[in-house]
């Protein structure tokens, strides 16, 4: 794609956008377990939306229940009937794909706000899919990176049964350079680690790299911390996040995350983000919060410039990646997925709140592992 | 693997059990005395976690946190068994289990609706905190020592409750025969109030003191809920003294099947196949331990014949 | 009141009549609403037959929805890879032909049923629904562990499978496809129930004792069911599998399991179209109130308990006037 | 001697302390009513259980038209020819009085594994039903659910249900039990007339009845058999006298 095509485009195109408006379908998780980080996406994106002023920009949001099979029917209908221009919203990387394929098959965009998942990343990669996020492995292999960093040689890892937890390991371990004290997958769910906390505490490990996202890092932190063994606890940013944070409490103090945002970023866009989140829904952004936000605000950036009928324009601009992120720098491998830093956060108490603060940079620039198979 | 290990691991199982028999426990007792399957209970244990955490937020204090979800978990149960459960009793299974599983869904999306989606903030007092030095130089969290106290304390006070005082010979009374029972002048329903409302609390009890190590939010009594099936059918639907022996063997299984499983493996194929093959069969052991109990003995280890 | 044998076309007509209209008006994703409806309506046809003529209270029956997915799910991924599903010596090519799709759903999972069958019915009452719900809980867990087809995951089709003579993309032609196995299904549901095996089957429900003295042995009546009843499920699970163009272990999950019996219940049990009924109501409410609020769990939660409570016999049996006809 | 058609040897059947049949044997001869008396736990409900195979025993075999069938299920049993009533109603009480007479006669006449074609449309299962509601005077409730029927209906239609499978031999648990005295005379009148179709193992309270029709009396007590012969006899022995009926010798 070249720039005098998309400018071309870009001409032909100001004659309609007048009066055609753009029509965003968002499914992401309201109900049940998980609607945490489907409401913090959504309350992120529509902050972008609302702070943009623009009315041309419609937002239909539906509950996937956290099902793959309601997400399909949604994005069915939201293809179908609603006749969206772009997707968005899912959280998950298994509802992910059962979506994404199919709707970008159909020729709808895809701006995914959370999950990566390395199919999409790799073979499966489609010229109407962009992660806004990251990829699945990257905040594990930040940590891997960051272990390196500090010196552990001993690490102790585990992770769910499934899929993402299995990434999860592979990407830890595509960084770090020591040994491993041993490696555990827990059940989908498990709600008490007794049992793996004595395995780590006999195994002779000098540091613990875990991902457990949800309820069960907030149990496996909880009884971490009462367990009586200190060594150093290495995580991704999904178990401290803001959202999770305070249901851990103490357990969690000193924990190193790692991150591609955090409130304490220091740039305007991230500043006016944190404040103006906390003014309109009162209580600190997360994460996905986050996340929502800069996909909202990609969005416009590429509104800016093409409509989505004309695909190969809209793609160009949003290939461009010409807005101003919460995170910094920001801008897209060419397999649409984020070339970014990822941190190193340390978990704090300010007052009542706990928090995140950066102690460090992970990885600079950090592209994912799978972007060489992707041929589009 | 060192022998502190495999007693640590021993102590997790029989952790995780006397938790699992508070559960389980009055589970079997609504069945035992009302005939009723109860898919609910599950709720009544996140409604103790969520009255735990709420009340301990605001005064401080985890005891009278405690005492509020043994009263919360008492009452939700009492007003829940009035309104619609003792509909039920003459209804049979299968509208016993769709009852209760729309009271399923009202109680999680209502407590969502009331305290949001975020996981709530619960933790053990200070003076639990830590662990304790066992003989043998065995480093063990002193609140899980406290758990285990607590649930053999309780499963005590109930074969007490059962075996030895006026309502216990009512509660037997009521298991064999109904008739009897109102013929003896007992006002029945009260009965099923106050059988439903003892359920119920210890089932808010087990939320609050586990959610205390763990994470308290909407949905958390559901994998509970299919745990505590599980002690009941093994131990054999309406035994309490089955449901104390099944949620030891579940806890056991459950902790150690997690740990040795994939040990067991590594003898055979190579570490990651063994990892990975060992926690799959880790997760489906109690369900395997299940169907063999049910396949040996059709009615649990101390259910009546049929 | 309505006589039910009128409802009953009333159903099946109005389940056609949205979808054809929905085709006119071009809407559609109502018309995936009416063949979800149509595919569900489907897997509780089968329950109907185990729950109802046989009194066999699964909650389990996930696992043959389940493994109908799966079936649909493995056949069109390998044919999708154009490597050959390997079973020890055997090769077998993957498919994208449904009427293939199929057979090896309802061959898989009748056999399942068989296994399962035979060890749950050593039990009976609850120890049956709690046997029949660990061994969902064991596929469950197996296939979230299954990472060769995507584990947790899941699977996703690109392209919905083939059937001779149709374009299955087409939503109204994979709809009226699901409509007239349907059909069919209900058919062979209403012969089975009058026939002498129904009749068995039945007795075998209320009187075991009875059946046994007249020579006949009510367990292999019940297994037949229950095998009849997997088969039928199965074929539902490779339908709906198909719908999505995706499966997941959350098809084998006991909320499914206990959904099949809600729409069961919700229709009316052991009514021919009870399951319909159940299937329509569910997700039009579904949809509707989901559409509504948030939190419409908690007013699906009450209109379940209001009908258990109130309205014995579920919705089919409180518009024909005749209560349950038997609980 | 006939050779009987049914025989007991050495029954024995003990639960935990309680022996409820000890070393019963009895037989059942071609063209008699024999009748089972005894009182209330004497062990008249183990014994059925173990002619018919629902109660298996700890020692002892139980011989049918020359078979042992002691291994045998209920169903073989039946399938060999014996036809059980129930004490308590044992009819599938939401269905049809013609509903539970075709079970009988669909496992009798033809298999019950045809899954398609309606039951109603196979004349010979119908004819062979209404024929055995014919017999014992149910021809015109046929259509009548069960739950409808009165106790004397539904104790006419155990025996016309064990009718319909041609039973060589009928073990009947106490038909009269609930009848009226019009009732009891009515049903005793046609079990009269039954024994020459196949002979009747009868346990029955209704003393009438069983002085009425019994060819053979046996005496059950404490899971022993006290006494057999015929109506005479045993009305003529003291220690049954003493045992069951109450009487001082």
């Amino acid at each position: 794609m070249n720039k005098l095509v998309c400018a071309a485009a870009a001409l032909a195109l100001t004659v309609t956008v007048a009066e055609a408006a753009t029509k965003v379908g968002m499914i992401t998780t309201l109900s049940g377990g998980g609607a945490g980080l489907g409401i913090d996406v959504r309350d992120g994106f529509m902050l972008a939306i609302k702070q943009s002023g623009r009315d041309d920009i419609e937002v239909v949001i539906e509950d996937d229940q956290q099902k793959p099979d309601i997400a399909v029917q949604l994005s069915d209908k939201m293809i179908q009937s609603e006749k969206v221009d772009v997707l968005t919203g899912i959280i998950w990387s298994n509802l992910a794909m059962a979506v994404v394929p199919a709707a970008t098959g159909q020729g709808v965009f895809y701006l995914s706000p959370n999950a990566g998942p390395s199919q999409l990343a790799g073979a499966g990669c489609s010229p109407l899919y962009f992660n806004v996020a990251w990829q699945n492995d990257n905040l594990h292999e930040a940590a891997g990176a960051w272990a390196n960093q500090t010196g552990y040689q001993n690490s102790f890892i585990l992770a769910p049964n499934y899929p993402a937890g299995k990434d999860a390991l592979t990407g830890y371990k595509r960084m770090y350079e020591g040994g491993l004290a041993g490696e555990l997958y827990t059940e989908l769910g498990q709600t008490d680690y007794a049992a793996e906390i004595a395995q780590i505490r006999a195994s002779g490990a000098d540091s613990v790299f875990f991902f457990l996202p949800g309820g069960m890092g907030i149990s496996f932190l909880k009884q971490y911390a009462d367990s009586g063994v200190d060594l150093p606890v290495i995580g991704p940013a999904f178990s401290f996040d803001q959202g999770i944070l305070q249901a851990v409490g103490a357990a969690a103090l000193g924990v190193v995350n790692t991150s591609q945002w955090s409130k304490d970023i220091d740039n305007e866009t991230n500043k006016a983000f944190v404040e103006t989140f906390q003014a309109e829904y009162g209580r600190l952004p997360s994460l996905y919060a986050s996340q929502g936000f800069d996909t909202a605000n990609l969005l416009i950036s590429a509104l800016d410039k093409a409509e989505p009928a004309d695909k190969e324009a809209f793609q160009a601009a949003l290939e461009e990646a010409d807005f101003s992120s919460t995170r910094g720098d920001f801008e897209f491998g060419p397999n649409h997925h984020p070339i970014q830093d990822i941190y190193a956060r340390e978990v704090i108490q300010e007052g009542d709140v706990f928090t995140n603060k950066i102690i460090g940079v992970a990885l600079e620039d950090h592209a994912d592992a799978y972007a060489a198979d992707c041929k589009m | 693997m060192s022998a502190v290990l495999v007693i640590e691991q021993v102590l997790n199982g029989l952790q995780a059990g006397v938790m699992l028999f508070l559960m389980a426990a009055g589970l079997t007792l609504i069945f035992g005395v009302m005939g009723l399957i109860n898919l609910a209970h599950g709720s009544l244990y996140m409604v103790g976690a969520f009255a735990a955490a709420a009340v301990s937020a605001a005064t401080g204090s985890f005891l009278l946190g405690l005492v509020s979800a043994l009263a919360a978990a008492a009452l939700a149960g009492a007003v829940v068994e009035m309104l619609v459960i003792r509909r039920l009793y003459a209804s049979d299974h299968l509208d016993q289990v769709l009852a209760t599983f729309a009271l399923i869904l009202i109680f999680s999306e209502g407590t969502r609706w009331l305290y949001g989606s975020f996981p709530l903030y619960l933790d053990i007092p200070a003076w639990l905190s830590g662990p304790t030095r066992l003989p043998g130089g065995i480093l063990y969290p002193t609140y899980r020592l406290a758990l285990i106290a607590v649930g053999l304390v309780v499963a005590l006070g109930l074969w007490v409750l059962i075996e030895r005082t006026r309502l216990g010979i009512r509660i037997r009374a009521g298991e064999n025969d109904r008739e009897m029972i109102a013929a003896l002048g007992v006002d029945i329903s009260r009965l099923y109030t106050l059988i439903f409302a003892l359920g119920a609390a210890l089932a808010g009890l087990a939320g609050a003191l586990v959610g205390a190590i763990q994470s308290v939010q909407v949905g958390m009594g559901e994998p509970v809920l299919i745990l505590a099936f599980v002690v009941i059918v093994i131990g054999g639907i309406g035994s309490i003294r089955g449901a104390f022996v099944g949620a030891l063997l579940v806890g056991l299984t459950d902790t150690l099947g997690g740990i040795f499983l994939p040990e067991l493996f590594k003898f055979f194929t190579d570490p990651a196949t063994a990892q990975s093959v060992g926690a799959s069969l880790a997760s489906m052991s109690i369900y395997i331990l299940m169907s063999l109990v049910l396949i040996w003995r059709p009615t649990g280890l101390f259910g009546a014949r049929a | 009141m309505i006589p039910e044998r009128f409802l009953n076309a009333l159903l099946l007509g109005g389940l056609l009549g949205v979808a054809l209209l929905a085709d006119w008006r071009d809407e559609p994703f109502t018309i995936t609403l009416a063949t979800r409806a149509t595919i569900l309506a489907i897997a509780a046809t089968g329950l109907n037959l185990a729950l109802g003529l046989g009194g066999l209270v699964s909650l389990g029956h996930a696992v043959f929805f389940g493994l109908g997915g799966y079936a649909m799910g493995i056949l069109a991924f390998h044919a999708q890879t154009y490597a050959p599903v390997e079973l020890g010596p055997l090769a077998i090519e993957g498919t994208t032909s449904m009427p293939l799709i199929w057979v090896t759903a309802i061959a898989v999972s009748s056999l399942a049923a068989l296994v399962i069958g035979l060890l749950s019915l050593r039990t009976s009452g609850v120890y049956f629904i709690m046997i029949t719900l660990a061994f969902g809980q064991m596929f469950f867990y197996f296939a979230v562990s299954w990472s060769a087809y995507g584990g947790e995951d899941g699977l996703s089709i690109y392209v919905r499978n083939g059937f001779p003579g149709l374009n299955t993309l087409d939503p109204i032609q994979f709809f009226s496809l699901c409509f007239v196995l349907l059909c069919l299904v209900l058919v062979l549901w209403s012969r089975l129930a009058r026939s002498p095996f129904g009749l068995a089957l039945n007795a075998a429900r209320q009187v075991p004792a009875r059946v046994e003295t007249v020579g006949l042995d009510p367990k292999r009546l019940k297994l037949a069911a229950f095998v009849l009843s997997g088969a039928i499920t199965g074929l539902a699970g490779a339908l709906f599998a198909d719908l999505n163009r995706f499966v997941s272990p959350s098809m084998f999950s006991w909320q499914l399991s206990g959904e099949l019996i809600v729409l069961v219940i919700l229709g009316g049990v052991a009514r021919l179209c009870g399951p319909v009924a159940g299937a329509m109501l569910f997700v039009a409410l579904e949809h509707w109130l989901g559409g509504l609020t948030e939190f419409w769990h908690v007013w699906l939660g009450a209109i379940l308990l209001l009908i258990v409570l109130f309205a014995k016999g579920g919705l089919v049996g409180l518009l024909s006037g005749r209560p349950a006809s038997h609980d | 001697m006939t050779e009987p058609i049914l025989e007991t040897r050495g029954l024995t059947k003990r639960f935990g302390a309680l022996v409820a049949s000890d070393g019963v044997s009895i037989d059942l001869r071609p063209g008699e009513i024999h009748a089972v008396i005894g009182p209330n736990g004497a062990g008249k409900s183990t014994l059925i259980g173990q002619i018919c195979g629902t109660v298996i025993p700890d020692e002892g075999s139980v011989h049918f038209q020359g078979h042992d069938v002691t291994d045998e299920t209920v169903a073989a049993r039946a399938g060999r020819g014996l036809g059980r009533t129930f004490q308590v109603s044992a009819l599938a009480m939401e269905d049809t009085v013609l509903q539970n007479t075709l079970l009988g006669a669909l496992s009798a006449s033809s298999s019950p594994w045809r899954l398609w074609r309606s039951v109603l449309n196979d004349r010979d299962l119908v004819a062979r039903a209404d024929a055995a509601l014919g017999r014992v005077g149910l021809s015109d409730r046929r259509a009548t659910r069960c739950a409808d029927l009165s106790h004397g209906q539904r104790r006419q239609l155990e025996v016309a249900v064990a009718l319909t499978l041609s039973p060589r031999a009928f073990v009947m648990d106490e038909p009269m039990a609930g009848l009226g005295a019009e009732g009891s005379k009515a049903l005793t009148a046609f079990l009269d007339g039954l024994r020459d179709k196949a002979p009747i193992l009868l346990v029955e309270h209704d003393m009438d009845a069983v002085f009425a029709l019994a060819d053979r009396i046996s005496v059950l007590a404490e899971g022993r058999i006290l006494a057999t012969g015929t109506v005479a006899e045993i009305r003529a022995d003291p220690e049954v006298r003493t045992a069951y009926l109450g009487e001082d010798a």
